[in-house]
């Protein structure tokens, strides 16, 4: 080419990955044969150093001015390979990127097709790169201030995390108090540590830690603007008692005209009753109750005689005139920590539950085996017996393609705890069913050793169904479990008095809502999605957003706390680099050939376009713009370009797939 | 009122024909047309599919555009093993391209047009969805004077292919048989298999699937059985001595058809339901369906 | 029952075919399709014993003088000559093939439903048999 | 013997849904047709139309577009601005004589890599079975 455009190509082997389908030979040197490339080379990892250096030698040695690498997707390695081509000295926009390992060796099994495909994307590439032009990032500024949203164990601990390196955090939990589902459990395996010795004072310091803002029962409710500096607002809802009035004494609580307890308890699972105004655990964070309109008889027939606020006194915190409140914060990054919803076992019939009373879920279990729970620790079943025979059943919603096809990783683990607390309060008699025993954790192969010690029975098999009909009178008024032991390779009946069902962990049912508000997409299964699941557990594509806990997977406590440690971390990272570098995508106007028309200006969602009644031009804000196109492909004139996403440089990509040599 | 093609099947022509009787006797005490479904054939149920079920597929399909062919596309199949086979043919014509193929090859050698677009019904559906409770209620004319009954669905009406119930607790037909005034009672077993054929073959494991249904309903406090398929009304019916046999219990429990219960309580004569043709249990049949009209209102 | 369903299919998964092939378990799937309805990896079972049916029929490996395989193929071949099933023909030839003694036992039955005029010893044919399938496929 | 005909397909997805798409059937080795060539741009909103007319003026016999689902644009709407475009486009195509299963727009979100295998086998059947694009004198190339 005379126009003095030197192209270096790399196609990578990356192992067999590539190389394996695609004749990564074959490319290099068609390639070679193309318009402007200096030099065309194979190579086994390019993203390694020497890769990179070899990229760096040419640039040198070739005076290379392009460079383009064919390897895996722009989303893995496109930033790695501008760095080298920066480090040779070049713009590293003088650079484009080829996807022919997602797009091409893995997805296709005929090696001459993906091997034409190669060449395709390759030879588009080439004509591309050539109309690069040289590029800076733009950089914006960090707000300091961080959100996290939800407030169980894994909000907690990167709120804390935060907040004890000297940011501002804003922890906002939909429930009236934080503590999640670690709250409910009683102990934790596998070293049965009481879960409340461990969280209640991790909660008690959010509450009085001087750099968090704990804003429980509320709800994030809109959220604009991006990395640096988030726009949030937050719908608090009222909960008819002043936080910063009440002492939490509870006397109110004891003052109820409702002397007995009569509204399902959430927090036991239902398997106890509270009040309309009531607290719904006693180590709740914050320490102050809550009034429940939908049951409360002065919000339904205005006739109470109020004795709570008698109970009150001077302190005046109670305020059933409370009315919905909005706040409105600007944070610079957002840890989404809204956790798991446990499997709704009535979506298993087979199994009984909601048809048989004694058929309980793990949760309600949770419940009734802790000290503070409805039942005082004490093990009885919903018809005042107490078991001497309990079944658990495993993997319920969990691994069937009728439900839920993931493994959700802590049943086995919470099913042996449950087995070993249950016959530790009652001395039952306890069978596990279990399709596969999975225990890879530190400690966890040593606890089912010891429960099998306990001479708990495991059973391997998936439970066919619970049931009460009765063979014979031995199994008259109990639960029969039925069951194909795989091991000893029969079928067998089991009559209990009990049967816990392990149900899974599932996305939480607006999980779909969440994501749409914060920008963040979901894996397959509902999940929210990681940026990428090895080297970037924590990031979402959106940049600022970080995730922790079970939202983005099933995980157990310590998984969840180190997830959090790690959104804490990365969260940190952008704070104290004061800005971040963005993408030169930017869209700009061509004043010149502007007609003045205005059409760009309502399109843009950031605001970016202003448009000049004056000078009847557009003009574009760089520091606002980030990077869609959309006004570029709506210009009537043509006048609005877009930095690495030019015109000429699409059409050349399309021209150069479609030409054939 | 509504019209169906009547695919009776191979069963109500032999020991299932009180099935057919209260069937047609009890549609036209609601006003439903039922025309037979000329010169139908076996539907290629269980057995011979065992052997070919490629032909088995052409057998259903022939019943299928016949219906087409004669216009009337709503299709009544009582018989819950023919019910099944039409409406896995017609799963399966869609689902896989060879089985479309041969069928449809078979059929136009034979002159026979597609089999498609033809709605394959079942009475229990019929009488819920198209009938209603509501509507049984107000045509009872009998009050029920007999004990409770236990309503047995068998498996292949709630498994795949079919749209009668749900698949693991099926109420319409107690719910049905509430509507006319007949008390029911709940029950695990209310859709385990019966055994099928091998009542016929494996004659002890059949006899004792067919014992552990009949025994449990009993334990929940039934009086009598009510089911939808002719041959689950068979293995409940006709082997209560060979249980008597094998265990030394004697059960003598009749077991219904859903049909000739509902068409009692609506006043059809119980000739006309084949009331007469209960194997076990004729003591309290007599007792229960003795002509002695208790009008009810309405 | 000699393998149980799970042990059939790993056997079939295996390549121990004979062995499969021949068990008398795939005989007694009654199709009642509950296993496929409850199947978490939603395998259609009652499929593969059908498959499993028909390959040992046309193998041959078959158990010969059980009763099942032996009551299908006579069912099959009453419908091949006839276009409807009759019951009582089936049954009778089924038992005549395996165990004849079984008819003494089976006579009380016989007549309860010949009393209750369910068991018509003629079978009904249809008309147009050539529109039927005379080839196994 | 002529060589059997293997439709050209110009893809146009967007960074944040179809693209990701894509690369989840690569990391979850899903199989489909290699004739699709994927063209990468921020948002389908991006998506000029001359870009489709000129893929087919540039000999491609089927143009698809991908996005993500209505609400969940990383840029909020330009998925909106792409389906205004689209109608448009298809409109016009069709006047121009060019079948309407040639030109498709998709929304395929980031977790939706099987979606897009059912899609891209489903577009290459329909266009094989049309046969290549055989356009009229006057379409303007770009």
């Amino acid at each position: 080419m005379d126009n003095g455009i030197r192209i270096g190509v790399y196609t990578c082997h990356c192992g067999t990955n590539i190389a394996g389908i695609v004749d990564v030979r074959n490319v290099a040197e068609y390639a070679a044969g193309l318009p402007g490339v200096a030099v065309s080379r194979e190579y086994k990892y390019m993203c390694s150093d020497p890769g990179q250096e070899l990229i760096q030698q040419d640039i040198r040695e070739y005076a290379l001015n392009r460079v383009v690498v064919a390897s895996c997707s722009p989303h893995l390695h496109e930033q790695t390979f501008r760095t080298a081509v920066a480090g040779g000295g070049l713009n590293p926009f003088w650079f484009h990127m080829v996807n022919i390992r997602e797009h091409a060796s893995w997805v296709h099994l005929d090696k001459a097709a993906a091997t034409a495909k190669a060449r395709d994307l390759v030879r588009a590439a080439v004509r591309r790169v050539a109309l690069h032009r040289s590029l800076e990032k733009g950089r914006v500024k960090i707000h300091p201030d961080v959100l996290i949203v939800g407030g169980g164990i894994a909000g907690i601990h990167a709120a804390l995390t935060l907040a004890n390196a000297g940011k501002h955090v804003y922890l906002v939990e939909r429930e009236p108090s934080i503590g999640g589902h670690m709250a409910k459990f009683d102990k934790t395996f596998p070293t049965l540590d009481c879960a409340a010795c461990i969280l209640t004072p991790k909660m008690s310091a959010v509450r009085a830690h001087r750099n968090i803002t704990l804003w429980s029962y509320s709800e994030v409710t809109t959220v604009e603007g991006y990395v640096g500096n988030y726009q949030v607002t937050v719908r608090r809802r009222p909960r008819y008692i002043d936080e910063s009035l009440c002492s939490g004494c509870l006397e109110c609580v004891e003052a109820c005209v409702f002397k007995q307890a009569k509204v399902t308890d959430e927090f036991n699972m239902g398997l106890s009753k509270r009040k309309p105004i009531y607290i719904p655990f006693p180590q709740a964070v914050p320490q102050v109750p809550v009034v429940d309109p939908e049951t409360c008889i002065q919000f339904k027939s205005g006739k109470c005689k109020k004795t709570c606020m008698d109970a009150c006194g001077e302190r005046h915190a109670i305020d059933l005139e409370m009315k919905e409140a909005t706040e409105r914060i600007e944070v610079g990054s957002i840890i989404l920590s809204t956790g798991f919803q446990a499997f709704d076992a009535r979506r298993t019939p087979e199994y009984g539950y909601g048809t048989y009373p004694n058929v309980y879920t793990a949760l309600e279990v949770e419940r009734l085996v802790n000290a503070s729970g409805p039942t005082g620790g004490e093990v009885v079943l919903r018809d005042g017996r107490h078991p001497r025979t309990v079944g658990i059943i495993h993997c319920v919603g969990s691994r069937d393609e009728k439900t839920n096809r993931w493994c959700s990783r802590v049943c086995c683990m919470y099913s042996l705890k449950l087995a070993h607390l249950i016959k530790e309060h009652t001395e039952a008699e306890i069978f596990n069913f279990y399709i596969d025993m999975r225990t890879p954790g530190k400690g966890f192969e040593e606890f089912y050793q010891k429960l099998r010690e306990e001479g708990v029975h495991f059973i391997r098999g998936r439970v066919a169904e619970v049931t009460d009909w009765a063979l014979d009178p031995s199994e008259e008024g109990s639960l029969v479990i039925r069951v194909e032991d795989t091991l000893a390779a029969f079928v067998r009946r089991i009559p209990v008095d009990m049967v816990v069902l392990a149900t899974g962990l599932e996305p939480r049912s607006d999980a779909q809502e969440v994501r749409r508000r914060f920008n963040v997409s979901c894996s397959t299964e509902g999940f929210f999605l990681e940026r990428h699941p090895k080297l970037a557990p924590v990031s979402t594509f959106t940049e600022g957003i970080f995730l922790a806990g079970a939202c983005q997977a099933p995980k157990d406590i310590p998984d969840t706390v180190a997830q959090a440690g790690a959104a804490a971390a990365e969260a940190l990272a952008l704070i104290d680099a004061g800005f971040i570098e963005t993408e030169p995508n930017t869209a700009y106007v061509n004043e010149e050939s502007c007609s003045g028309c205005g059409t760009c200006a309502p399109l843009c969602p950031y605001g970016a376009i202003t448009y000049s009644e004056e000078v009847r031009k557009a003009a574009i804000n760089q520091a606002k713009c980030k990077g869609c196109g959309t006004c570029v492909a709506a210009c009537p004139s043509g006048s609005i370009a877009q930095n690495l996403f030019e015109d000429d440089e699409i059409f050349a990509e399309i021209e150069g797939i479609l030409s054939y040599a | 009122m509504s019209a169906f093609t009547y695919f009776p099947g191979c069963s109500l022509r032999g020991t299932g024909v009180a099935y057919d009787e209260s069937l047609r006797t009890l549609l036209k005490v609601l006003g439903i047309a039922l025309e037979e479904l000329d010169d139908w054939n076996c539907c290629g149920a269980t057995s011979y599919m065992a052997i070919d079920e490629g032909s088995a597929f052409v057998l259903s399909g022939r019943n299928l555009s016949l219906a087409r062919e004669k216009g009337n596309h709503e299709l009544l199949a009582p018989c819950a093993a023919c019910y099944l086979v039409l409406r896995k043919t017609q799963d399966y014509v869609g689902r896989y391209p060879a089985i479309a193929e041969q069928v449809g090859q078979a059929l136009s050698a034979s002159g026979l047009p597609p089999l498609d677009g033809v709605r394959v019904r079942h009475p229990l559906e019929v009488l819920y969805n198209d009938v209603g409770t509501e509507r049984i209620r107000k045509s009872v004319k009998r009050k029920w004077a007999g004990g409770k009954v236990a309503c047995y669905y068998g498996c292949q009406l709630v498994r795949p292919f079919a749209e009668v119930d749900r698949a693991h607790d099926p109420t319409r037909m107690d719910e049905l048989l509430r509507a006319a005034g007949i008390p029911t009672v709940d029950y695990a077993l209310k859709t385990k298999c019966c055994g099928g054929s091998l009542t016929g073959t494996i004659h002890d494991v059949g006899v004792r699937l067919n014992y552990i249904i009949l025994k449990e309903a009993v334990r929940k406090g039934a009086a009598a059985l009510a089911t939808v398929c002719p041959l689950c009304q068979h293995n409940l019916d006709v082997y209560q001595r060979e249980i008597r046999r094998s265990t030394g219990e004697k059960l003598d429990v009749p077991v219904f058809y859903f049909t000739q219960l509902l068409g009692w309580a609506l006043g059809s004569d119980p000739d006309a339901l084949g009331l007469k043709r209960q194997v076990s249990g004729r003591r309290l049949v007599r007792e229960w369906f003795a002509e002695r009209e208790v009008a009810v209102h309405g | 029952m000699d393998y149980g369903p799970r042990r059939i299919i790993a056997m079939v998964r295996e390549g121990f075919r004979t062995e499969a092939l021949a068990s008398e378990t795939i005989w007694l799937c009654a199709s009642c399709y509950s296993c496929a309805v409850h199947c978490p990896q939603q395998i259609h079972i009652t499929d593969v014993m059908y498959n499993l049916k028909r390959e040992a029929i046309g193998s041959g490996l078959f158990p010969k003088r059980f009763p099942i395989p032996v009551l299908a193929q006579e069912f099959y071949n009453v419908v091949r000559r006839r276009g409807r099933a009759a019951e009582f023909l089936v049954v009778l030839r089924m038992a005549l093939r395996t165990n004849p003694l079984v008819l003494f036992t089976m006579w009380r039955t016989g007549f309860d439903l010949l009393r209750t005029g369910r068991l018509p010893l003629r079978g009904e044919r249809v008309r147009r048999m050539p529109q039927l399938p005379r080839e196994a496929s | 013997m002529p060589e059997a005909f293997e439709p050209r397909i110009v893809a146009i997805f967007c960074n944040w849904c179809t693209y990701l798409a894509a690369d989840l059937a690569g990391t979850s080795r899903l199989k489909y047709a290699p004739n699709i060539r994927v063209v990468r741009v921020m948002c389908s909103g991006r998506v000029d139309p001359q870009f489709v007319l000129d893929a087919f003026a540039s000999g491609a016999d089927g143009v698809l577009l991908g996005g993500c689902h209505p609400g969940d644009c990383h840029y909020q709407e330009g998925n909106y601005k792409a389906l205004r475009r689209y109608h448009l486009l298809r409109h016009m195509l069709e006047q121009m004589g060019i079948e309407p299963e040639r030109f498709r727009l998709e929304w395929i979100s980031a977790s939706e890599g099987e979606r897009l295998r059912v899609t891209v086998d489903d577009m290459v059947a329909r266009i094989r079975a049309l046969g290549p694009l055989r356009l009229p004198e006057e379409v303007p190339a770009s």
